[in-house]
């Protein structure tokens, strides 16, 4: 009977799409959780939150809030092309890319004019915005990142380009204001 | 309204327990718009309780007329003599239908108008923008001279009899402003600068809410409205235009260093003291409000430490970050927020 | 059957296929017409209210999408109802040498005006993500190249139909003169947006 | 003290009625117009301050290198400053000593002239490095100030240095601003009646803005006046005579604000302060209100985007002019103004010429404040003009930037019509010289967050070039016939400052590095040559050890004009450098950062 | 198959009739075999019986949800789950009823009803219908695999931007929903095409306009507001997911576009969708209340002009979902107006049906009672929608539980009562059984309680203040009763609904076999047996009247000639239905299906990256192409002009 079969293929269809996407849970998570999981920022070469975060589209959105409401955009430019700060977009770190350099970043400064957070955000948001500082030179999976704000058009005006490809993580360079 | 409703309420199958009359209540008319707005709700209730009763009655005559008489054949439409007197009927509750629903559209655009015409000049009106943003509302009193201006979140306070030009804007989605005692809702679009005159008439205290669904916390975005004499508003105005008290003990003086130093001034500000932050409630005056959080708890001492150590139980989604203070330092800053009445 | 029937009329003589709306096709494709025209009647009201929204159209410092490339494709679809109307004549005629060869022409200008239109994009002078004017030039001009593509695949196949063992089948030039009927659709529906992309900008500002 | 300079402005005014005037009246080009003698005293072939003298006039009485000769000009020598951000400032040449001071770390590097700009001595001032994140528009100094045997300057963390022109030894340092709450200092400090003169930047750090004067010997505060705030603080007192009603009241600088606004209100003094010893008042501009986002500041928000006249003993302010009471477009009031009496109506006044970012060139009585006329040298969409009789600005409600929705096409842009780049006046023809822009922008604002040291902006902007699609204009502009006699468009914007020469010359620099000579009367080209990098400094003349003329510049694309650049901004990104890169997104390929003196001469 | 020459191919007809013909047409309609013929098969009756299911099984999960919310709301603060679930778990609910069941539930009535009820042999472009329900079914799995995924929508089933724009609709969410919105708009527009292509031209012979069955009358209309409608929806959901991935700024009212846009198109789709709901609905009580009144529907053209009135009317309303948004305020009392002009219609129909009855002799069979349950219930939503329609009032009562309660009489009332008196009805048609009359019954009055007990007390709450899409409320609002009754009531409700599950499953398989016509009834659908054989009719039937099974009570006319050896239909002419062509219909095949999962795929792949669009179009054109290229020797049949 014809009926009763599209009901079995939906259940198969179910589960073996079940099987395969998994990988979406983690990046759609609304996770409201009161802490970072782990207690302190280790300075190991992989902080396992680096991935938790990166991966995590509710946690870039958050960090997107916060790189306006925490007037980071003042300085580096609402897609991350700098201004009083240097650009984020690009794939140079002065300080290293990695998500744990990001957050030691925001939450120490850095001697050449980024203030310390330290005290003035937890370290929850820092690693939020961190993840989305990262979406901004394209680095986390695609998926997670939106088309847009809602503001005003940050898109590279008059071209097609995509973002710029980017150097591997480990590639720091020093500061280039000191010149002296 | 109330009383001449009452006859019909059992109509609506809902037991007598229920009373409209709420402190968020459509059948509120406690503001001129929200009055004008039950009279017509009775109205139609009146008239189209009418005409379902008509139905009802045809119905059931239709349903009862022939029971029981059971006939394989077909009826003949033409030859039972029914079909004249219904086509007949038929004209004539179409014309009463089309009547009816003239009267009610008529009734309706009038209220509409009267509600318009009856609209004070907003020059002439205190004039008061609320800014909504996920999940809170932000509220300003602007006056002329710009010094005098007042700003609080989640609540609003206005004078008994003086119209209030509301001016709507919202920082990120859309919402609804809705305080149903006083008048019908305005949503508040982003991009858009949308607006409403509010004029209560009777004081008291109501409560509105977001009434557009804006995302996790929609349910928790109330707000405390209190329409008092104008007396007592100018008194409300004058307490809450001046800067916040400054602390007193030790106990409150560790709360205020805290809170300016802190994660807390990054986003909040208390007039009179450095914190400065914009992007979340204004906190000068806390402690003389009802309520938490846009309506999420209750005014109280446990209410506020509650807050502080977990803002993501009560309320999960909302901006207010887990801070993790220790004990002594939630203890100072809840009883610092507590002293600012 | 369960029901005693009587015979009362024979259908053994009836055609077997008819041109226009006599024709089942016909009426599937006057459907699609109308979904389409809808959708287009839809992204055109857009298009008015987004502009009635914006501070000038285009947008300031944003020139009108040039005039190059989309007239051009005009000028081309409009003389490509030529070859389209000997087309649907010859199928009409079932004329199996002028379907081939004005099939073919047809082709060939579709061919010059898919490289007209992917140009037109380029010529727009705006993108898409530069504001709600770009948004909506660009869904019009992607609304019609996605119908325009369409008709184009159908075109294709219907043609290598039409040089196959089943071009002996008389329904098959039903079926071309249907095809041709959606060309003029096509064109049809390009003339407003032409005016919606390329005019109203230099008209508005 | 006071007497020597009284007697040296007369003695000054007789060498010049009988030296330059009727060198002016040959050439027959003249308005009328001329600097007052007192505060343009006669030519000593050096150049001592930025803005050559307190009139402000960037007019060097030299007449080597003229309209004759100047395309025979060439290279003397050239000097690295090892420096790769925007140098705005003007070298300053004293005796046969050149002084010039770089951008962030304000290293100062003295020059012996007489040896072919070999070098002296370095003095590193080691400001804070953290001073570079709240530097708004690239690391920026506009120079200093030559007083007395003492090198006046101002580092970016805020600290006034005097440093012994001989040596290079300190002779004291003054903290005066704190860069925790955003402030620094870019500005080139005057000094006269022996108090520096000194104010803040910051405008867009919530900063609440003031000026300071300090003892010239010492070092110690004399008095700070703040740009909003109760009387007391703005010093207002008896002595405050504004023209228009819209200025008087008690504490404006409070009323004019909501609850506490005043507070992060802006209103910074980073601009240019002139000085008429005669009657002892100096003039100095205030900027832009924070945050940009009008409408989280309701009311005309005194005492920001306008002019103070003040008795620099006491600080004590005599009138205020406000230009664009409640600003919408971060437009500063800081730009110069140059001192001149000219006829006006009829009669000679004494007035202060603005060309003003909002795009009108205001002409102020200098006495009472009384704006005169007020004409549009730009192009301007956002304002219908200046009501002379309340001395407000009309402004246009569509331009009127939105929350949350960006209003398009708004010009000038937030760099005005004319950002900091200073013009120069020529009492032989009349003319002032003024390098200004030619830039509109989308803008829409957003509510801003206040966090100490951090941008206070709440504002999304795009630059682009305005109508005829050129960047930057040079417009020579007769302030008697209220119109321009001339303009010289560039492509890209003006960013250098002008100098008018008695050559009748007048030389600027162009952002792609090209540095030029036109003729003063018609602005016609004579000379160009191109420079390592973009110029965005301001040229002076000067009379060399040994007799000739010498013409000196600073390259080095920078400042928020070439911070795109400077600064490595990513061009993929409209919104860098608050919106300016949207309009300088060909600047990378045309010029490189750099930073190097480059001095001219005729060949010997 | 033996080729044989144009003259004497095999026809039904005096030479070939009864069990011979059965058997000829047996083997030229029949599907393929086995599980392949299931995949294959274009039959309509067999779409739309799975189409059915596939909907109850939506409606039935949906159902779960709404118990959940229920259960979530029983009382004030309760934590049985948080907002990300809840409000995942209400925008489910409405989208899965909306698109996935009361949509294609009511198409597939129409894909399983009209060929039968004109007398045709096949549904117009069957291969198509096979398609869309292998679309619709990918929408459906892709939503409901998304929210086993955690990444359910969560932005209400109206997705206003900018919630559900790129900056707020965090993650995937939205753009699942909009794409799903897009799968189901696809089949619902293929649903139509077929639908108005067979009823203009496949009509029997001498079924003019003016003797369609009312069903078929409403089926028109729906199917032309699908295609007038939907696009808006598509357009508009093309626009938010453009506005998600690739960065146009359609509702980014920063760069002027504008979040009202997409209500406005929104709206034009949603308030036609709520009539294209309750139309289906009027059809089915039309036919079984002539059918239980022993009478032709009282005053035919006026019910009948009332369902065109409406399905016009419901293009000029939209703007009243949108009176809370600050247009223009001139406008709005033209919308009041328009809202309340659809009173007129629907009181025709109501004065109609009712009339029926009264000159009729009503039997209250199970299927009666559901009309008279939607009778009741639909007025009283009525009263309530007139309510809505006035500006003043909707400012108060928009987007409260008033509104919850009116929507649910009229969907629940107008639509669903009909469909499960319609299924009761034409059970023996789908399933050769009649339904079991006790428990029928029984879940009639259990369901009806249920609904009312549900929602009733919610017009109360709502006038109390209670918005809607809340997960929670805080204690002493007044509401606390009120939700606990409107909990307790949806249990009833739900009880009753699997009652009415249970009795259909038990009579599928137990229940009294019922021959062609157990109701006598008129229509023609009755006229063959009961379930239809793939051929539907052996001989297409003759129609003379609006009532042709009453009117020739011992001899159907018919007509004969169609081949018996190749799928062939009768297409007769728009308005006389004068017989004037014979057209064949295309075999069963699996390209459908390949070229619905090539779409899926395609559409799925498109919400992580434009691209798939691109990719994706090169198997969506191959399995089209198979799709449409002719695999049997051309008809040696002589072309007769």
């Amino acid at each position: 009977m014809s009926s009763r079969s599209p009901n079995k293929l939906a259940r198969i269809g179910l589960a073996g799409a079940a099987l395969l996407a998994l990988g979406a849970c983690d990046r759609e998570e609304r996770d409201t959780s009161r802490q970072p999981k782990p207690e302190t920022i280790s300075l190991a070469s992989s902080d396992p939150r680096a991935k938790e975060y990166e991966n995590s589209s509710f946690h870039i959105s958050q960090g997107q809030r916060y790189y306006s409401w925490m007037n980071c955009s003042g300085c580096h430019a609402l897609a991350g092309g700098g201004g009083m700060g240097p650009p984020l977009s690009d794939d140079e770190w002065r300080y290293g890319g990695r998500m744990e350099d990001i957050v030691q970043t925001i939450l120490k400064g850095r001697p050449n004019g980024m203030p310390a957070f330290e005290g003035r955000i937890t370290e929850q948001q820092a690693w939020q915005l961190a993840a989305f500082v990262r979406s901004l030179s394209a680095q986390p999976r695609q998926d997670v990142l939106p088309g847009r704000s809602d503001d005003i058009s940050n898109a590279e005006p008059q071209t097609l380009e995509e973002r710029r490809p980017q150097q591997s993580e480990s590639n720091t360079t020093l500061p280039s204001a000191e010149k002296d | 309204m109330r009383r001449r409703l009452l006859p019909l309420l059992p109509l609506l199958l809902v037991g007598s327990a229920c009373s409209v009359d709420g402190i968020q209540s459509v059948g509120g008319r406690d503001g001129q718009g929200g009055a004008a707005i039950a009279d017509l709700f009775g109205i139609f209730l009146v008239a189209t309780l009418l005409f379902a009763a008509v139905v009802a009655a045809f119905l059931g005559a239709a349903a009862l007329r022939r029971r029981g008489r059971r006939a394989d054949g077909i009826e003949d439409p033409e030859g039972s003599g029914t079909e004249r007197p219904l086509k007949t009927g038929l004209i004539v509750w179409i014309a009463a239908v089309a009547i009816g629903l003239f009267g009610l559209t008529l009734a309706s655009h009038l209220t509409d108008r009267s509600m318009a015409r009856a609209l004070p000049d907003p020059a002439s009106a205190l004039r008061i923008e609320i800014v909504a943003n996920q999940w809170w509302w932000d509220v300003r009193y602007h006056f002329r001279d710009p010094s005098r201006d007042v700003r609080t979140a989640n609540e609003l306070h206005l004078p008994a009899g003086v119209p209030a030009h509301v001016t709507l804007k919202s920082n990120d989605v859309i919402h609804s402003f809705w305080v149903p005692n006083l008048a019908g809702k305005q949503d508040l679009i982003p991009g858009r600068i949308t607006d409403l005159m509010l004029i209560p008439r009777k004081t008291g205290v109501y409560r509105g809410q977001c009434a557009e669904f804006c995302g996790m916390q929609h349910a928790h975005m109330a707000l405390d409205v209190t329409v008092e004499p104008r007396e007592a508003f100018e008194r409300w105005r004058a307490h809450n235009a001046a800067p916040a008290v400054p602390p007193t003990n030790a106990l409150t003086r560790a709360g205020y260093d805290y809170f300016t130093t802190r994660e807390c001034s990054t986003c909040h500000a208390i007039a009179g003291t450095p914190a400065s932050g914009q992007v979340a409630p204004d906190l000068t005056h806390f402690a003389s409000r009802r309520s938490i959080a846009a309506g999420t708890l209750p005014m109280s001492r446990g209410h506020i430490y509650a807050w502080i150590a977990d803002p993501q139980g009560p309320k999960p989604g909302n901006a207010m970050p887990y801070i993790g203070l220790e004990a002594d330092e939630l203890h100072a800053v809840a009883a610092y927020l507590e002293s600012l009445k | 059957m369960s029901v005693p029937v009587k015979f009362s009329g024979d259908l053994a003589e009836l055609p077997t296929h008819a041109y226009g709306h006599r024709s089942l096709t016909w009426w599937g494709v006057v459907a699609f017409f109308m979904i389409e025209g809808a959708g287009f009647a839809f992204a055109i009201a857009s298009y008015f209210f987004l502009m009635g929204n914006e501070q000038g159209w285009p947008p300031s410092r944003f020139e009108p999408p040039s005039l190059l490339a989309g007239t051009l494709f005009t000028i081309v679809i409009l003389l490509s109802e030529i070859p389209n109307t000997l087309v649907k004549r010859a199928a009409e005629k079932k004329d199996l040498r002028a379907v081939h060869r004005y099939m073919l022409i047809l082709l060939a200008i579709c061919l010059v005006l898919g490289a007209l239109r992917a140009w037109e994009f380029l010529l727009l002078n705006v993108w898409w993500t530069d504001n709600a004017y770009g948004s909506i030039i660009w869904a019009l001009l992607f609304l019609h190249a996605t119908h325009f593509v369409t008709d184009f695949g159908d075109s294709v196949v219907l043609a290598a139909l039409m040089f196959t063992r089943h071009a002996a089948e008389s329904r098959r030039y039903v079926d071309v003169a249907e095809n041709a009927m959606y060309w003029r659709f096509v064109w049809l529906t390009w003339l407003p947006l032409y005016v919606l992309i390329y005019w109203v900008p230099r008209w508005a500002a | 003290m006071r007497h020597a300079l009284v007697i040296r402005s007369k003695v000054a005014l007789l060498a010049f009625l009988l030296l330059a005037c009727p060198g002016s009246q040959a050439v027959g080009q003249g308005n009328g117009a001329r600097a007052p003698a007192a505060a343009s005293p006669p030519d000593d072939g050096q150049w001592t301050m930025a803005a050559k003298d307190y009139a402000s006039t960037r007019f060097s009485a030299l007449g080597e290198i003229n309209r004759a000769n100047v395309s025979r000009l060439k290279l003397a020598f050239s000097f690295d400053t090892q420096n790769r951000r925007g140098h705005e400032a003007a070298p300053l040449v004293v005796g046969s000593m050149m002084y010039i001071i770089t951008p962030y770390p304000n290293h100062v590097w003295a020059l012996d002239l007489a040896r072919g700009g070999r070098l002296v001595w370095v003095f590193r001032p080691r400001p804070k490095p953290a001073s570079q994140g709240v530097a708004c528009c690239d690391v920026v100094n506009r120079g200093g100030t030559y007083s007395n045997g003492n090198i006046y300057f101002a580092t970016l963390d805020g600290d006034v240095f005097a440093i012994r022109a001989s040596n290079g030894h300190q002779v004291w340092r003054t903290s005066v601003a704190d860069i925790n709450k955003g402030e620094t200092v870019t500005m080139a400090p005057l000094v006269a009646e022996g108090k520096v003169l000194v104010g803040n930047s910051g405008g867009e750090f919530g900063v609440r803005g003031w000026l300071t004067a300090l003892d010239a010997a010492s070092g110690k505060l004399a008095w700070r006046a703040y740009s909003t705030g109760p009387d007391a603080d703005v010093l207002i007192g008896p002595q405050f005579k504004p023209f228009y009603a819209m200025d008087r009241g008690k504490d404006l600088g409070v009323k004019s604000w909501p609850p506490e606004a005043w507070k992060t209100g802006g209103g910074t003094t980073w601009g240019w302060i002139s000085y008429d010893p005669a009657t002892r008042t100096l003039f100095q501009g205030t900027g832009n209100a924070g945050p940009w986002n009008p409408h989280q500041r309701p009311g005309d928000n005194k005492w920001t985007s306008g002019v103070f006249a003040r008795d620099i003993a006491t600080g004590q302010a005599r009138w205020f002019y406000q230009s664009s009471p409640h600003d919408h477009f971060d437009h500063d009031d800081i730009n110069e103004s140059i001192l001149l009496d000219m006829p006006v109506g009829g009669r000679m006044r004494q007035v202060l010429v603005r060309p003003g970012r909002n795009g009108y060139m205001y002409v102020i009585d200098r006495g009472t404040g009384q704006v005169l006329s007020a004409d549009p040298y730009g192009f301007i969409n956002s304002a219908k003009g200046v009501d002379l009789k309340t001395g407000r600005l009309i402004p246009v409600e569509e331009k009127v930037p939105q929350e949350g929705r960006v209003t398009r096409n708004i010009c000038p842009a937030a760099p005005g019509a004319k950002d900091w780049n200073p013009s120069a006046f020529s009492p032989r023809t009349g003319l002032l010289y003024v390098p200004h822009l030619n830039l509109c922008m989308d803008m829409g604002v957003i509510e801003a967050n206040y966090i100490a040291g951090t941008p206070y902006l709440g504002a999304e902007v795009k630059m682009y070039a305005g109508p005829g699609g050129h960047r930057g204009v040079l417009t020579a502009w007769d302030p008697v016939r209220r119109k321009a006699a001339w303009e010289i468009r560039e492509d890209l914007p003006l960013w250098s400052g002008a100098l008018a020469t008695a050559g009748d010359l007048v030389f600027y620099g162009t952002m792609d590095g090209r540095f030029k000579a036109v003729d003063g009367r018609t602005g016609k080209l004579l000379w160009q040559e191109q420079l390592e990098s973009g110029i965005i400094g301001q040229p002076i003349t000067y009379r060399g050890p040994d007799g000739r003329q010498y013409v000196a510049i600073l390259s080095g694309v920078g400042g928020w004009a070439g911070a795109i650049v400077s600064g490595q901004l990513d061009p993929g990104d409209p919104t860098s450098a608050l919106g300016f890169v949207n309009a300088m997104r060909d600047l990378p390929g045309k010029t490189k950062a750099g930073g190097r003196l480059y001095v001219f001469a005729l060949p010997q | 198959m033996t080729v044989l020459s144009g003259k004497d191919l095999p026809r039904d007809g005096e030479m070939l009739q009864g069990v011979a013909l059965h058997a000829r047409l047996e083997a030229t309609w029949r599907r393929e075999p086995g599980f392949w013929g299931w995949l294959t098969t274009v039959d309509h009756k067999d779409v739309a019986r799975r189409y059915i299911v596939t909907a109850l099984i939506f409606l039935a999960l949906g159902g779960v949800l709404a118990l959940a919310m229920r259960l979530q709301l029983a009382k004030p603060e309760n934590a049985l789950m948080g907002p990300d679930r809840y409000n995942q778990i209400f925008t489910m609910h409405g989208t899965t009823m909306m698109f996935l069941f009361a949509v294609p539930v009511m198409e597939a009535m129409s894909v399983f009803l009209v060929p039968l009820m004109i007398g045709t042999r096949a549904i117009s472009f069957p291969r198509l219908n096979a398609f869309s329900y292998w679309v619709y079914l990918s929408g459906g799995l892709l939503l409901w695999v998304a929210f086993v995924l955690n990444v359910g929508p969560d932005v209400g089933w109206f997705a206003y931007p900018p919630l559900a724009g790129p900056e707020y609709g965090t993650g995937k969410r939205a753009d699942v929903w909009a794409q799903m919105v897009t799968f189901t708009e696809v089949a619902a527009l293929c649903i139509s095409v077929e639908i108005v292509a067979t009823i203009l031209k496949q009509r029997a012979p001498g079924m003019t306009l003016a003797r369609m069955p009312v069903f078929v009358w409403v089926s028109l209309v729906v199917s032309l507001m699908v295609i007038f409608s939907m696009p808006a929806v598509t357009l508009a959901s093309g626009f938010l997911l453009s506005d998600r991935l690739v960065g146009t700024h359609f509702f980014n009212p920063f760069e002027h576009g504008d979040a009202l846009l997409w209500q406005h198109l929104f709206w034009f789709f949603g308030h036609p969708e709520v009539y294209i709901i309750f139309l289906p609905g009027a059809g089915f009580v039309s036919e079984i209340v002539a059918t239980f009144s022993r009478r032709p529907v009282f005053a035919y053209p006026a019910v009948v002009l009332a369902v065109v009135a409406i399905g016009l009317l419901a293009f000029g309303l939209w703007v009243h979902h949108m009176f809370a948004t600050g247009l223009p305020r001139l406008g709005y009392s033209f919308f009041t107006a328009a809202s309340m002009a659809v009173a007129i219609p629907s009181g025709i129909q109501i004065f109609c049906w009712i009339a029926t009855m009264w000159s009729g002799r009503p039997r209250f069979e199970v299927p009666m009672l559901w009309v008279v349950g939607f009778i009741v219930t639909f007025v009283l939503g009525g009263i309530t929608g007139v309510m809505l329609a006035s500006v003043p009032l909707d400012l108060q009562l928009h987007d409260t539980y008033f509104v919850v309660a009116h929507f649910h009489y009229v969907l629940i009332g107008g639509a669903v009562f009909p469909l499960l008196g319609a299924f009761a009805y034409w059970f023996p048609k789908f399933t050769g059984r009649m339904m079991g009359d006790g428990l029928g019954r029984l879940s009639f009055w259990i369901t009806f309680v249920g609904f009312h007990l549900t929602f009733a007390p919610m017009h109360w709450t709502g006038v109390m203040g209670m918005p809607r899409r809340v997960y929670t409320y805080p204690v002493g609002m007044g509401w606390d009763q009120l939700n606990l009754l409107s909990t307790a009531g949806a249990f009833v409700l739900a009880t009753g609904v699997l009652l009415f599950l249970v009795n259909a499953a038990v009579s599928i398989a137990r229940g009294r076999v019922s021959g062609p016509n157990p109701w006598d009834a008129a229509g023609l659908e009755w006229a063959t047996s009961s379930p239809p054989p793939p051929y539907n009719f052996a001989h297409i039937p003759v129609v003379s009247s609006a009532s042709p099974l009453w009117d020739n009570r011992h001899h159907l006319p018919v007509m004969t000639g169609l081949r018996v050896d190749d799928r062939e239909l009768l297409l007769t002419t728009v308005m006389e239905a004068k017989p004037d062509l014979r057209e064949p219909s295309p075999e069963p095949t699996i390209w459908p299906l390949v070229a619905a999962a090539a779409t899926g795929g395609t559409f799925v792949a498109s919400i992580f990256t434009p691209w798939a669009v691109v990719i994706g179009a090169v198997p969506v054109a191959a399995a089209l192409t198979f799709w449409f290229w002719p695999k049997v020797a051309p008809t040696p049949e002589p072309v007769a002009e």
